[in-house]
């Protein structure tokens, strides 16, 4: 798909402003079994975010990434600050000085990311957290790669499988995050970290279709 | 919401402000970070950082000083505070002699303090953690987020902090924190919910008759809800959840640390504190000291943890060595 | 009423045993009476005897050690001790050099403690007596009950108990004691009502909206009541009443005190001070100490006083002097 | 009327059960413009007198009013155990090991104890206290003896005089005890002290009558 550093941050942007939009909903989603922040938490984040990488030219994405990755950390707060803050380190890591990112690339990045998200917190499939939504869409995404899907199609199906995981944490009991204190009390409930990644992957998705469609 | 604040949003500052000018005896302010550091410390001793979310006052800022923290960060109120703040705490009171620090287990804590480490450790500064987790009504197992942080932390503020004084190393002292948690369980329960500023309304509702067991110090849920039985029964059971967890035998040593979560009044605490020490002594068990007031609270919740630390003659001395912070002194 | 008790009948045996179990390094209690004695004082020195109804802890009971009171008597909730009770708590530590009775001013306590006093004097023990009254909400005058003594008493507490420890005489331990009274001036606010265990409801209402300013530590009534304002509004209108009955001069010494009725986090204590902080400040006024915790509370009230104690060399020096008590220690 | 220490016992007996019949009533007087415990405290005073003094054999007047006196101001607390424990304390020193009292010396023993009263609470008379019940009521006494009324009638006229003053506390803003805190809100209301006080002067004459009539 070739997308250049100056598309990547248009995207990044789109995603802010998504958050932002989707601040309430994200919140309530977090005061059902958490503590009620995580909008809050996400949009505080990613308006840094904005501050941060406006003034910069796209030439590194690599750079870029980690600034955002940096604002992640230094301003979301709580525990979706350092979980999505090492997700965008690590992509940022793998991308490094390259130019422009193809579907490999993005695939990569991703996969990073989520090694990164389940070290950082000790996390795997199955415990309703963001990895839920997360990591179905990578997989989802090798096997599209592999068979030689287009890259619309290929994203489409990420997106369609991170929205079956994040519809499921429904029934899972969480033994992550707050959530876990609830223990069986959590079944029911969406996990607003599994809900903002799909809700990022989507976004993604969808400025890329703009992009390239 | 009823509470003496000017604006919900700058809470924190305020705080650390009126904090900084109530006791600059003690404390300074790092400029432009929530950090709070003592004012004079010794050149050369291990350096030791806690901190959290705000609300739990006077955790742990009310803690830095003489013979316990060097450094106290501060989150927003129930929020972990970020690497960029933990990692300028660091800094301020690194002496080379290297930095541990004191986590209260929960995710963003935990996630926060380890980027952190791993920052300072690029910069080739020697730091070394140890994370809290003595609230025995969550149940500890490989598959959950584990057993919270409350009370017991100042146990091993206290007791490390002695270690440190002492001048001894950073693995020397990181083994006696490691050991106050070994041997410190802790639990809680409600009375009334608390609002945190922003949210402007309160966490979670309780009926005028209604009491929570084990609830954690940000609103957690805790095992059980229950009608309200009179104080002595509710020490029993939340000092049985505790054997359960960490048995006692006769003649054990013991502190015992009898805390309000910040509504309840010192003499409901010492009507707790009369039970707890019945008990005990029924067990044989010798209660070496205690601590009866607010240490680690929970904006204006009203209710109380037990937290019991078994000792041994290391930990015994070196909770009776001199200190001298805000909200903890030893002559 | 949400309360951790066991009996409302028995809230006081019961906090008192638990004071006792807690703290028997400090403190041991005169056996059948309310009376909490220190557990070891010098033999000659002139005794420091204070009390008062209970639900204000840590007062007076957490004041009793090294270098402050040395007896405390404990009335029902709320209500002054009777002579019976006063007179066991002066007998307990009268070494001969004579007591200084520090008593609040309320009718029921002067009264009680002044027939007390005229009873140990017909037992040939040399007993004076002062009278706190720093609430400047009531107004001071000879066709009234007069002010109320709140938590500047605490300062009394402090400096008397100090000038006693140094071996000065009865005469002048009540002279320095009728110093800082004469120095000392408070002024309170609640947000809430507190309920006497005995009599199982609030002792009045405010509104989810309202507070009430001047209000005493037992509710009773205040200035005026209005709705809540910023919390830097409250505490300018507070300190100006102060200023009011104790004007201060450019490059006086100060101590302050910030004193929560146990409500109140020590969250918004800190907000409050960094507004006394800044307007004494902004007087020339020098803040030389200042205290900021739960010194003389009212049950489970919210709310907060603001004490201000104008200083010379001689009070500087019995403030800093070293003291250990349970609540109040100088190291 | 010539009063033995027996009947004098019987009276105190009477007055303790009048208070207990009174203790809510009196208790929400103090309510509204103090701290609502007076006739708890009262209660719970007089009851120990019972106690203290139910094995007396009544000998010794004096010595019964002071057993009297220790019990109230040892139980009662509050403002009001001193002053009555002042007053009976005060009457008792007066009447000493007298063995029967007369209307004079009953007299005499009511103005120790008023002015045992106004010296112990700094009190005079229009300050709405119990001294509002006590003075108007001795003085009143004093008139009638002087005007050799007979005994019935003067008790009766000191009864009536105490309850005006009682009544007219109405009027008067308080300016001692817990009620001052209020200020011109204390108008308006009966003081609890002088109601209590007015109820003992009545119960005495009550009894007296049965007695004598
Ligand atoms: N250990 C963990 N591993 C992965 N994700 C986690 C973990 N703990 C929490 N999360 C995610 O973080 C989300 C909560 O984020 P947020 O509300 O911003 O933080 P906090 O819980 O500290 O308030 C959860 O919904 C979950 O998806
Ligand atoms: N200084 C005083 N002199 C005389 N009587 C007083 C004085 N102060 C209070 N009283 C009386 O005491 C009564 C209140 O008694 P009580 O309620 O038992 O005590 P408290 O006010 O300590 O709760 C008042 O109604 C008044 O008549
Ligand atoms: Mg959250
Ligand atoms: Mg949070
Ligand atoms: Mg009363
Ligand atoms: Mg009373």
């Amino acid at each position: 798909m070739s997308l250049n550093g100056q598309q990547i941050k248009q995207i990044i942007f789109k995603i802010a402003q998504m958050i932002d939009e989707n601040k309430m909903y994200l919140t309530e989603l977090d005061a059902a079994i958490g503590d009620g922040d995580h909008g809050i938490n996400m949009s505080k984040g990613f308006q840094a975010v904005i501050d941060k990488i406006k003034d910069d030219n796209g030439d590194n994405i690599g750079d870029m990434l980690k600034k955002v990755s940096m604002a992640l950390i230094a301003n979301v707060g709580g525990a979706s600050g350092p979980l999505y803050g090492t997700a965008f380190m690590k992509a940022g890591m793998w991308v490094g000085n390259r130019r422009e990112i193809s579907i490999e690339d993005y695939y990569n990045m991703l996969l990073e990311a989520l090694n990164g998200i389940k070290a950082r917190g000790r996390a795997s499939i199955g415990e309703k957290t963001m990895v839920d939504s997360l990591e179905p869409a990578i997989n989802e995404l090798k096997v599209s790669i592999d068979n030689k899907f287009n890259e619309l199609e290929c994203l489409e199906k990420m997106v369609n499988s991170a929205k079956l995981g994040m519809e499921n944490t429904k029934n899972i009991v969480a033994t992550k995050g707050r959530a876990s204190y609830l223990g069986e009390r959590s079944i029911g409930h969406l996990d607003p970290g599994a809900v903002s990644c799909y809700l990022i992957l989507k976004t993604i998705f969808e400025e890329v279709k703009k992009i390239k469609g | 919401m009823k509470k003496v604040i000017n604006n919900p949003n700058y809470v924190v500052e305020e705080m650390i402000n009126g904090l900084i000018k109530a006791y600059p005896e003690y404390l300074k302010r790092v400029d432009n970070y929530n950090v709070i550091v003592r004012k004079s410390a010794p050149n050369k001793k291990v350096a030791l950082v806690s901190g959290g979310g705000s609300g739990h006052e006077p955790a742990h800022a009310g803690y830095v000083g003489y013979g316990m923290l060097d450094a106290a960060v501060l989150g927003e109120v129930f929020t972990s505070p970020t690497p960029d703040q933990i990692y300028e705490a660091i800094k301020a009171v690194d002496a080379g002699d290297g930095v541990l620090l004191i986590i209260k287990n929960y995710t963003g804590d935990v996630m926060n303090f380890e980027i952190t480490k791993e920052m300072a450790e690029m910069e080739g500064i020697k730091v070394e953690s140890v994370i809290v987790n003595d609230d025995v009504a969550v149940e500890n197992s490989l598959y959950t987020a584990g057993r919270r942080g409350i009370a017991g932390t100042v146990f091993v503020h206290k007791i490390a902090g002695a270690m440190a004084e002492e001048g001894a190393s950073l693995e020397e002292v990181k083994r006696v924190a490691q050991k106050v948690i070994n041997n410190v369980r802790s639990m809680g329960m409600a009375l009334t919910p608390c609002t945190v500023p922003a949210a402007g309304k309160p966490n979670f509702t309780l009926q005028e008759d209604e009491m929570e067991i084990g609830m954690g110090i940000h609103g957690e849920p805790g095992t059980h809800r229950e009608k309200i039985k009179p104080a002595d029964e509710i020490v029993e059971h939340m000092l049985n959840k505790i054997f359960d967890d960490m048995p006692l035998s006769e003649n054990d040593d013991v502190a015992v640390m009898v805390n309000g979560l910040s509504g309840t009044p010192l003499m409901e605490l010492y009507i707790v504190n009369n039970k707890v020490n019945d008990v005990l002594k029924s067990k044989g068990v010798n209660v070496y000291r205690t601590y009866v007031g607010e240490y680690m609270t929970s904006l204006e919740m009203a209710g109380f943890s037990i937290s019991i630390l078994k000792l041994d003659e290391e930990l015994k001395r070196l909770l009776d060595a001199k200190a001298n912070t805000v909200a903890f002194k030893v002559l």
